[in-house]
């Protein structure tokens, strides 16, 4: 509505500075150096609002009582102007408005000093510094001779009935499982293709356990299929695997 | 078993003095001890319950013990806050401590925070969008900072569901205010006659100007 | 305008007092601040870098404060300990101090510590990985916090060298309980197991299943 370039001339406004609304208005009102004449006041708040609003420091409700206010203020002198000229639907006389906005600028003032006065106190407070050692061990429990009962059997009866309980299975339907038995398969007949024979543990034993798994279930189902055999002497013992050549199917794990 | 040694004072060993024109009279060297053992402020009743004697003695010895803990006399001083009585270290070694303890400063009150920390001061127990109405703006991150600083605390909801504050203990304590009726008479505050008048002629003039153009 | 009187903290209103036989030195004072502070014994070499003076200062400034805190002068004393210095209240003071300060040593017991209380009343004596093993957690705080605050203590070490518990007497005292005996039944909240050793188990059992899961 109002040249930004105009008021640039005007005054120089850091905008951060100005912690809200009536902080900023505040200042701008009490400028000695400047006339309010001269300035494009609504625009100046507006812009500050808009600033604070993108910020996320605005709740919309604060903000849309402020700028009436403000509106209000701006009207001010045309509807004195042309008295009676419309019957506005807004409840506020403007000049009822910048009375309102008289007194809030003041509460906020009357904050604004305290705040300043508060922080003040604090920077001279800062010095004294409290102890904060615990207390010595002696004196942390209670003696028994002057103990009272405090608590309630019942909890630990109730705490030991809680541990009693085994807790639920962890649902599991989310996880899928990763390793495939068909790419475990193609790993076997890999390998079997290179070696005639090797030893499980040798290959595998790195793996995960569920990895492991999936390649013993592939390994019998190499054996099914008649591709592979292998034996094992002991349990837990090593794992020979070993290539089927044609017409030697089923020497399997007998040995 | 960590402690032994420690438990075993070098006392026995060393007969008491008794010249002792500086020294504390039996029941302030009981006061201090306490004082020195609590970190937080101790009321003379709790006092005088403890060491089991007359209100009128304790508030004897405590006199006793301000007037060696006078400013400038000892490494410590003895401050009233928050209703009761605590030792402090005289802030003449804060740097020094500083050093000691590896302890940085702790940050200024910002003015967002100092404003919102005066309205909850004055106005308490008051609620978040109360401030806000005050403020102009919403004061969410100043609230919540002063929250983590243990400044101000919850005391509990406002019909609507927002949250009230109030000023915590540890306010009280960092500054330095014998309970709450220590702070500063907010009248103080309060503009001038001749304040409001200029801000109102001020704000009229603007708006006059403006509505001209 | 805003601020004056506020930021005038009572302390400046006294001038400090230079009379003074009994007053410290300002290094004496600042050790007196810096022993106040820290809860470790202090070694005076600390003490110098702390305070930006050479060794000998400091040991000049902690002679004078040594003389100062003689026992029986005041309600601290000052005990070497640790290879460094430390401020201790006066052993006069200890029966006056236990009844200020050791009355609000019964907060509410966290689910940890009502837990592992719970498997100690119940099992005892009991070693702490077979604490471990039913709660399915390290139960390490929950034990520490317990046996600092007198409600458990050590009853030996198994074979393999872990500490044992049991409940003490002050347990009793406080859970209002006329023996062990006067436990509550279990059964109350879960109908089966009858005796120790199955609970035991079943505690075992559940407790493996908790850690695994």
């Amino acid at each position: 509505m109002w040249m930004a370039s105009r008021l640039d001339l005007d005054l120089d406004l850091d905008l951060d500075v100005f912690i809200g609304p009536f902080d900023l208005l505040l200042s701008i009102v009490l400028r000695e150096e400047i006339s309010l004449l001269e300035v494009e006041l609504g625009e100046i708040v507006a812009r500050y609002v808009e600033k604070l609003e993108e910020e996320g420091e605005l709740e919309l409700e604060v903000a849309t009582e402020f700028l009436v206010l403000i509106a209000a203020l701006l009207e001010l002198k045309s509807r004195l102007m042309l008295p009676g000229a419309e019957e506005d639907l807004t409840e506020m006389e403007p000049a009822e408005a910048v009375e309102e906005l008289v007194a809030r600028m003041l509460e906020y003032r009357r904050y604004r000093d305290a705040g300043r006065a508060l922080k003040d106190h604090f920077e001279s407070q800062r010095g004294f510094l409290y102890r904060s050692a615990p207390l010595p061990p002696e004196l942390r429990r209670v003696e028994v001779e002057t103990a009272e009962q405090v608590y309630e059997p019942d909890q630990l009866a109730a705490a030991l009935g809680d541990l009693l309980e085994p807790p639920p299975r962890p649902d599991l339907s989310h996880l899928r499982a990763t390793v495939s038995l068909r790419r475990r398969l193609s790993v076997l007949r890999s390998v079997l293709l290179n070696r005639h024979t090797f030893d499980f543990d040798d290959e595998f034993g790195s793996e995960d356990r569920m990895t492991q798994a999936v390649t013993i279930f592939a390994l019998l189902d190499l054996y099914k299929k008649g591709e592979a055999v292998w034996e094992q002497a002991e349990a837990c013992g090593p794992i020979t695997v070993r290539r089927v050549q044609a017409g030697q199917e089923h020497l399997a794990n007998t040995a | 078993m960590s402690d032994e040694g420690v438990k075993k004072p070098v006392l026995e060993e060393v007969p008491p003095l008794q010249d002792a024109e500086s020294a504390l009279g039996g029941l302030a060297r009981k006061v201090e001890s306490l004082l020195f053992l609590s970190n937080q402020p101790v009321t003379e009743m709790s006092l005088a319950e403890a060491c089991e004697v007359e209100l009128d003695e304790i508030e004897r010895a405590v006199a006793e013990l301000e007037e060696d803990l006078a400013p400038g006399r000892r490494g410590l001083v003895i401050r009233r806050v928050g209703g009761g009585l605590i030792l402090a270290s005289d802030p003449e070694s804060e740097t020094a401590a500083r050093r000691l303890l590896s302890r940085p400063r702790t940050p200024p009150l910002t003015q967002a925070q100092a404003e919102t920390l005066a309205i909850v001061a004055y106005l308490q127990p008051v609620a978040r969008p109360e401030i806000a109405r005050i403020r102009g703006v919403s004061s969410e991150s100043a609230v919540n900072s002063l929250s983590e600083r243990g400044l101000i605390e919850e005391a509990g909801r406002s019909r609507f569901g927002a949250a009230i504050y109030r000023t915590s203990p540890l306010f009280e304590k960092v500054f330095g205010l014998d309970g709450l009726e220590a702070l500063p008479d907010p009248s103080r505050f309060d503009p001038t006659p001749d304040d409001e008048r200029e801000i109102r002629e001020r704000l009229l003039a603007a708006g006059e100007q403006r509505s001209e153009a």
